[in-house]
């Protein structure tokens, strides 16, 4: 009751507002969450906004410092009280979508998106056909900082060669291979493997295409066994490494001053090595990472649209050249890219030189991160090939997982089988494929509290057979031997869960 | 099996005590279990008896009561009024009134909407709006309706009043049949007065309760309850009730998850044994390391001819001093692979940096480590706690242990250990079900590293980690599976209710008050 | 000054378990009565619900004539002295006694008047600065007393408040009550466990076992006609020796047997069983050893013995004597009454003859250990 | 056989003197070590808050350049604000749950009701469930009362003391161990139960009351789960914990990591302090009454 007074009080405020808001000038309030760093800058921006934008809106705005980390977590622990404008790694994106706590994009906005940022970061703001979130930045990608009083200029292009420095020196190659599968991917996207997700518009993620376990997996992993079975090497990206007896870091571009500062004179920048695998040489691959901004879903269209627009002003041109002064963010913004001064940036340019061998990251399934980082580990256990294998196996395993694990499948009921038909199956499926005998399953819906009816009819050929199986298992699966189709027809399949039995029902 | 008399026992031989007293005691298990059962089943009993009994008691007051009594069912405090307890009479109406405009306003809509935990989730509405850049424009925004976390909350808290309500009329009632007995036998009722300068005195307690159960109730008891409900849910982060999805009843579907089998050592029973089965070790080590090497360093002290004991006191005492979130952050720094103890190392030479030791890397070390260094934190407590108790030890024991010629140590082991273990039986209970859930420790040293990939439970189970950290961990994961954590919780209590049960009907403290005394 | 009567009080734990049965007494006003019985008797249960810190199940307790079942301890205006005590450590001996007083918000100079003049009288003037744990048994003793004294309570009740104190001052303290007790002149109840104290203190005693009360009575009364055998046993030392025997009864002269030695009964005992028209049956014999006494041989109602142990307790000598029927029984000979020379032949094993006249003689009911002559 | 009997004390007899002055050295060799070990992180931190040269985490304990910049650096951050939220929560804390602990612990030493061993088994009971889980429920009861973010300090205020009735074991043990005699004798002197606690048995339990202080008010000082839980996405409603630990993320740790050090010995001092004053009472405090409990 008291909701839905709430209820009508919110569509009305929204109505009045939209009357006569474009009439004169609206005041809106906002919170915004950006990194400690970038806190005062973008407090001017504001004041910037307040004084030039056409639009005759003034924000009056709270700023907090919330690291990029936090505000995706921050966000989903409760939207209600979260920032109508906030920053966070792409990473986070997919969760955030899922969670309902990021607004999409209005038509005008997303085209201003799509067309002021190159694909790659728009991708990373996509999910399904549209468009969440405003690309921040572009550099969120990794390459090498090394000592060069430890590393000559000659073997920075091979592992094997920096390792043999580092373990000759004492001193460590500092690659975060064994906590961090954003790193470790490294070594497969060098052999030219990828894990390709797919989201649909509620963010969930629907199919994935993931190579990592195939022979182009199997050199990957071995590459990553010379450096992590090295006594020289060290599961870490911090920059401060330098400081602990690193002379080899594999960091992005917000170490730049920490090493700057330890290593002085001494610093050098480049993009990843390459090893060598049975005599073929690969070029370490990288994630291309982007920082984006979100706008909280909201109850009111113009303040929604308001926040839009200081969105697409805090992520335009301008602001993103100043962020780059002040803090050396490498810019999404076209246009800002190719602007001298970036292009100057030896970190940025570091990361440019690795750019033809980087991946975008693109929308990746939460889990997947877990999943991924522990391969470092196991390759470092692994004796031999045998072990190498298994700790892909392990990988696909759980990977495959992330996809039956849903309550639908898991207490959902589907049909598989076959019959001895002219071409060999006894239905063409819904995507209009061919399956293979007693390869996919086929759906089920629930018609009543106990009953299940297949998601459509089929001719069946007398001699078919099936089972019912729930969470794609043959743990609960009717009937005991396989279900005989005595004549040929025209059928649905019905199932009994309480009673455990299976009928065809005629349909016409 | 055959029991003996106490002479008979006495000729046993050593070992055949021991295997007597095993036997008794798991001879005694079943009988245990059995007893228990009884017993809630007569507690059942009970409460059915005492609900017949009040009812009996309602209807009876309600025959032979007199008149404002018989309105009183109606409108609570009337019969009070009418006896000048304006106090109490206006208390109760007030509840009454309260209750009756809460659940018109809001309480209806909380309680009616629990069975479905809401029916219809946010929606996202597309309006195409005179733009502020000029033209138009299509723009999204969203239009909230249920919110089945809140509904589960503020439908609980109903339930809660209700219970509080009719509790309050029962006392309304029982009231008003008290007074009506004090009329009858011609007594003077309680004045507002008194019952004032009762509240003082001889109910003082009830003043000194009031607040705190309050608390109690609405801070800890209301929040078990939900966490146990969320169990029946499908609460998670895509489910998460308000701004995605509504998430409803589960059954015991979630139980099934966690619990099952089915995909042998890769289900998440299996995380869940695995982690269990540490925690246990992981409580028994914490707890008698701390113990024993408490005491020795508290003897060491405290031994005759030790001087400045104030001062080796004051020191173990300030590290109580500093806070653990500090002090356990540095520590879990200075193990780190690149930390102060393995540079440390390398610079005595004693090992170089192809074999710095994996502190947290290695499970096994890291357990290892995370037990030590809990040392480090528990021997100042258990040193002061023993103190104490140690100087209690009348010295007479002692001397006449010399006398018949114990050495120190037949003088620890057969005075000072069995003492101890018995007057701090309790104590070592409670400390070993508050290591099972010793948040703090792995949470800060650890967060559960070295990870264990064999596991695809959610939560990215580790293998310093405890059922407290895991479940802890698996609500801020990626999918942050609140349904599994409260299964998870659920199970904790159980397993901790059954040890704390058994061992507390086994302590000898427990059992024989006078030994010692 | 106040009278206090119990009708029917019973205190009853939640365990079920009755501490005391229907007690019914009733106090005078200035009376001084004294509770005594072996502990978990009930006495201090008793002592402690008059003061309103136990719970009265039932019956009813009235104070001046006034029911006050449920009225606060520090409502029934009643004085208590503790078995330990009970003084506040954290307070000076001052504060102690002052304390009830300052509750009342008595005026300072009142209450200076009052505690100093309660000090005088205990003789702990000097002491009044000091903190509880700086005196002596004796001395924390007189503070409580002092405590409850300024209180000029109604009542005045007292829970074994010597038997933290060793003999000597025990004795002491026993006379000072005594005094107080006159300086005071209200009603006292005390509790003890010592019959001795029991005897010398109380106007009236009420003997309890078990929860009931056995007898009440003054001391004479109690000691010279116990109700039964207990309180027989209880009151005196040495105990009373009880002998298992017949009184005959042969036209109309009364005799008993103990040890097969004939005892005629004569004077007034005579009279009373005739009166009660007893005749033959199995008796108890209850004898006081002060009242036994050694025989000649030749005296034909002697009874030979021999002696086990002699306590020589100084004034008087306890004989611990066997006899025949290896039936033990104790002799309270005073010292004077013998010469040097037999004391010194009162060895282990020594053959004696003892006898004791009728009028001693105490005669229970074997079945009901009731006295037959009450 | 009897031989043995008179050896025993023999060999004693003769090495008394040399063995016991043997041990006693070993013993104090020992608990030297023993100290060491158990300053040793205090002073690494102590030392490293001093560092000037670098800011970020490095191998070596010694600073090659001393100074208080670290300690200026805190005042630049929001530092204070958090040290003050801390302060206010840590001491309303102290008050009220003391308050709180001392009635529930009073009531439950002094009076025999009827509920009373229900009660008490009933609160065993519901500490053996995992309170973290109930944080979620909590936030969102303090996020309706608009007690969270920046006004995280009056949320955490009230959870902190809202359930403290559950940690009554130590001092009703205590209160326990107080004879109840003087309870009663000064009822019978004509005290109402309230004058007994408050003349009577607080004076008597000062360990007790300090020893809850003190307990009481280093629970909120240290705690980070759930003061993190109710205060994200604001530095205003952060307290030191909280703000602290965010300075050991990846992405903060080169530039905080010193100042970490600093601001833990801020944060330890207070403390420590009060340790040093009030060390008798606590200790009293936990041997009265930790056991009995």
């Amino acid at each position: 009751m008291k909701k839905l007074v709430a209820l009508v009080l919110s569509l009305m405020m929204v109505l009045s507002v939209c009357s006569f808001a474009s009439a004169e000038g609206v005041n809106i309030d906002v919170t915004i969450w950006v990194a400690e760093e970038i806190k005062d800058l973008t407090a001017a921006q504001i004041e910037e906004f307040n004084a030039t934008n056409p639009y005759g809106i003034t924000f009056n705005a709270t700023i907090e410092a919330v690291s990029e980390a936090d505000a995706a977590t921050n966000m989903i622990t409760d939207v209600e009280a979260g920032a109508d404008i906030f920053c966070f790694a792409q990473d986070q994106f997919a969760r955030l979508v899922q969670a309902g706590a990021v607004a999409k994009l209005s038509d005008e906005s997303a085209a201003w998106v799509k067309e002021n940022n190159a694909a790659g970061v728009v991708a990373a703001a996509t999910s399904g056909e549209a468009l969440f979130a405003y690309p921040l930045t572009a550099d969120n990608g990794y390459f090498m900082y090394y000592d060069k009083s430890v590393i000559p200029e000659e073997d920075i292009d091979s592992m094997e060669a920096i390792i043999a420095d580092c373990e000759a020196a004492g001193k460590f190659f500092s690659f975060e291979m064994e906590s961090s599968a954003w790193y470790l991917a490294s070594f497969f996207f060098a052999t030219g493997c990828v894990s390709e997700w797919v989201t649909d518009d509620d963010g969930q993620f629907i199919e994935v295409y993931d190579t990592f376990n195939s022979p182009q997996g199997l050199i990957a992993v071995k590459g990553m066994q010379k450096l992590v079975q090295s006594s020289s090497h060290n599961s870490s990206s911090k920059g401060a490494e330098f400081a602990s007896n690193s002379a080899v870091v594999v960091t992005g571009t917000w170490d730049y001053v920490t090493v700057q500062d330890i290593l002085g004179d001494n610093m050098g920048v480049a993009d990843l090595p390459s090893f060598e695998v049975d005599g073929v040489s690969y070029h370490l691959g990288s994630f291309n990472g982007c920082k984006l901004m979100g706008v909280k879903p909201q109850v009111d269209s113009v303040k929604a649209e308001a926040l839009e627009l200081l969105a697409e002003y805090l992520t335009g041109y301008d602001c993103q050249m100043q962020r780059f002064d002040a803090r050396a963010w490498g810019p999404s913004n076209l246009a800002a890219q190719a602007s001298e001064a970036v292009q100057a940036n030896p970190g940025l340019a570091a990361l440019l030189a690795q750019s033809p061998y980087s991946l975008p990251q693109g929308q990746i399934h939460g889990s997947w991160w877990d999943i991924a980082k522990v391969i470092g580990d196991d390759v470092k256990d692994a004796t031999d090939e045998a072990g190498l294998q298994l700790a892909l196996d392990n990988y696909q395993e759980k990977i495959a997982a992330l996809f039956t694990l849903s309550d639908d499948v898991k207490f959902g009921w589907t049909i598989i089988g076959t019959c001895n038909s002219t071409d060999g199956f006894f239905y063409t499926d819904y995507n209009g494929e061919t399956r293979s005998n007693w390869g996919e399953d086929l759906p089920m819906e629930k018609v009543s509290v106990d009953t299940w009816k297949s998601a459509q009819a089929w001719d069946i050929e007398a001699g078919a057979e099936f089972k019912v199986r729930q969470g794609l298992s043959w743990d609960n699966a009717f009937p005991g031997d396989n279900f005989k189709v005595e004549e040929a027809g025209y059928y649905y399949i019905v199932f009994n869960e309480t009673t455990g039995e299976v009928s065809l029902e005629a349909a016409e | 099996m055959t029991k003996y008399s106490d002479l008979e026992y006495l000729r046993l031989s050593k070992g055949d005590k021991f295997l007597y007293r095993l036997k008794c005691f798991f001879s005694g298990i079943p009988l245990f279990f059995k007893n228990l059962i009884l017993a809630i089943a007569s507690a059942f009993k009970k409460l059915g008896l005492a609900v017949a009994h009040e009812a009996a008691d309602l209807v009876n007051t309600f025959k032979n009561g007199s008149v404002p009594t018989r309105v009183s069912y109606a409108v609570m405090g009337f019969g009070s009024f009418c006896r000048g307890q304006w106090l109490r009479g206006l208390l109760f109406l007030l509840m009454e009134i309260i209750f009756i405009g809460y659940m018109i306003l809001a309480g209806g809509y909380w309680l009616g909407m629990l069975p479905s935990l809401g029916l219809q989730g946010p929606e996202q509405v597309a309006t195409t709006v005179t733009s502020l850049r000029g033209g138009t424009n299509t723009v999204y925004t969203t239009v909230y309706h249920d919110n089945s976390f809140r509904i589960l909350l503020y439908g609980v808290l109903t339930l809660f009043f209700i219970v509080a309500f009719i509790y309050t009329w029962r006392v309304n009632i029982r009231q008003n049949k008290i007074n009506d007995q004090i009329i009858r036998s011609g007594k003077k009722i309680k004045s507002a007065g008194d019952d004032m300068r009762s509240l003082v005195d001889n109910s003082f307690h009830k003043t000194l309760l009031a607040l705190p159960l309050t608390g109690i109730l609405i801070f800890t008891v209301m929040p078990i309850i939900f966490m146990i409900l969320v169990a029946f849910t499908n609460y998670d982060g895509t489910h998460n009730g308000f701004s995605n999805n509504l998430f409803h009843w589960m059954g015991l579907n979630n139980f099934n998850e966690m619990l099952n089998w089915s995909s042998g050592a890769t289900s998440y029973a299996a995380t869940f044994g695995e982690v269990l089965v540490w925690t246990l070790i992981w409580a028994f080590f914490a707890t008698f390391t701390n113990y024993f090497l408490g005491m020795l360093v508290a003897m060491a002290i405290n031994k005759k001819g030790i001087h400045f004991k104030k001062g080796w006191r004051t020191i173990l005492v300030l590290t109580i001093a500093i806070p653990q979130f500090i002090s356990l952050l540095y520590v879990s720094k200075m193990f780190a692979r690149s930390g102060i103890v393995n540079n440390f190392l390398m610079d005595m030479g004693w090992i170089d940096q192809a074999h710095l030791i994996k502190f947290w890397e290695d499970p096994t070390l890291a357990r290892i480590t995370v037990i030590i260094i809990n040392i480090w934190i528990g021997i100042p407590y258990l040193m002061l706690i023993t103190t104490g108790i140690l100087m209690n030890i009348p010295a007479d024991l002692y001397e006449s242990a010399k006398i018949d010629g114990a050495s120190a140590w037949q003088q620890y082991t057969k005075i000072t250990l069995p003492y101890m273990l018995f007057v701090m039986g309790p104590y070592l209970l409670t400390s070993f079900t508050g290591n099972m859930n010793n948040f703090n420790v792995i949470y800060l040293l650890t967060g559960g590293a070295p990870t264990n990939n064999a596991s695809s439970a959610p939560g990215t189970v580790g293998y310093t980690d405890l059922l407290i950290t895991w479940l802890f961990k698996i609500t801020q994961g990626a999918e942050s599976k609140y349904y599994l954590a409260s299964v998870v919780g659920i199970l904790v209590f159980v397993v901790v209710a059954v040890i704390s049960l058994v061992v507390y009907n086994l302590l000898p403290s427990i059992k024989n008050e006078e030994d010692f005394q | 000054m106040a009278s206090v009567k119990l009708t029917g009080v019973k205190k009853i734990y939640d365990n079920k378990v009755v501490a005391v049965h229907d007690f019914d007494l009733e106090i005078a006003d200035k009376e001084f009565v004294v509770f005594v019985g072996p502990s978990g008797c009930g006495k201090s249960t008793t002592l402690r619900m008059i003061a309103g810190l136990e719970e009265i199940s039932e019956g009813t307790l009235e104070i001046d004539g006034e029911v006050v079942n449920d009225l606060q301890p520090k409502d029934r205006n009643i004085a208590m002295v503790f078995q330990n005590y009970a003084l506040y450590p954290h307070m000076t001996v001052y504060d102690n006694i002052a304390f009830s007083l300052r509750l009342q918000h008595r005026p300072e100079d009142e209450v200076y008047e009052k505690v100093t003049n309660a000090a005088e009288i205990l003789g702990i003037t000097e002491y009044l600065m000091r903190k509880p744990r700086a005196l002596s048994g004796g001395q924390r003793q007189r503070v409580a007393i002092g405590r409850a004294m300024v209180r000029n309570a109604k009542v005045f009740l007292m829970d074994e408040p010597l038997s933290n104190l060793d003999a000597k001052l025990r004795n002491q303290m026993r006379a000072e009550i005594i005094l107080l007790r006159q300086k005071l002149n209200t009603t006292f109840i005390y509790v003890t466990h010592d019959q001795t104290e029991a005897m010398t203190l109380g106007d009236r005693i009420v003997i309890m076992q078990d929860g009931f009360i056995e007898q009440v009575g003054t001391p004479t009364e109690v000691f010279e006609m116990p109700s039964n055998l207990f309180v027989a046993e209880f009151i005196g030392a040495p105990k009373m020796n009880i002998i298992k025997t017949r009184l005959e009864c042969k036209n109309g002269a009364y005799y008993v047997t103990p040890f097969g030695v004939r005892i005629p009964v004569t004077g007034e005992k005579a009279e009373a069983l005739k009166e009660k028209g007893i005749g033959t049956q199995d008796i108890l014999l209850g004898v006081r050893p002060e009242h036994i006494t050694l025989a000649d041989p030749d005296c034909e109602s002697a009874i030979p013995c021999t002696l086990e142990v002699n306590e020589m307790m100084g004034s008087e000598l306890h004989l611990h004597v066997y006899t025949a029927d290896e039936s033990r029984l104790i002799v309270r000979v005073p010292t004077i009454d013998l010469s040097a020379a037999t004391r010194r032949e009162l060895v282990y094993g020594k053959a004696l003859q003892i006898t004791f006249d009728s009028k001693v003689m105490h005669f229970f009911d074997p079945e009901t250990k009731k006295n037959l002559l009450l | 056989m009897s031989e043995k009997d008179f050896a025993v004390p023999q060999k004693r007899h003769m090495g008394l003197k040399a063995s016991k002055i043997i041990s006693n050295t070993s013993i104090h060799i020992l608990l030297a070590v023993i100290s060491v070990i158990w300053l040793i992180p205090f002073v690494c931190i102590l030392l490293q808050s001093f560092r000037v040269e670098s800011t970020y985490q490095v191998g070596y304990v010694i600073p090659k350049q001393w100074g208080f910049d670290n300690y200026a650096n805190l005042l630049k951050t929001d530092f204070p604000r958090w040290y003050l939220n801390t302060l206010i929560v840590a001491l309303c804390a102290a008050v009220f749950q003391t308050f709180i602990v001392l009635c529930m612990s009073y009531a439950l030493s002094r009076f025999r009701f009827k509920m009373r061993k229900p009660l008490m088994r009933f609160m065993l009971i519901l500490g053996m469930f995992p309170g973290m889980l109930t944080m979620i429920i909590l936030y969102r009861v303090l996020a309706d009362l608009g007690m969270t973010q920046a006004n995280a300090v009056p949320g955490l205020i009230l959870v902190y003391i809202a359930s403290s009735g559950m940690g009554y074991y130590v001092s009703k043990g205590f209160f326990d161990t107080i004879p109840k005699s003087l309870d009663e004798a000064a009822r019978v002197d004509g005290a109402t139960r309230l004058q007994v606690l408050f003349k009577i048995i607080l004076p008597l339990s000062k360990p007790i009351v300090i020893y809850t202080i003190l307990t009481a008010f280093m629970g909120p000082w240290g705690d980070y789960v759930f003061a993190q839980y109710v205060s994200f996405g604001t530095s205003a409603g952060k307290n030191v914990a909280v703000g602290m630990y965010g300075w050991l993320t990846n992405d903060q740790i080169n530039k905080f990591y010193t100042s970490f050090c600093a601001g833990g010995v801020m944060v330890a001092l207070p403390v420590t302090v009060l340790f040093m004053f009030l060390q008798k009472y606590y200790v009293e405090g936990v041997t009265g009454g930790a056991v009995k409990g």
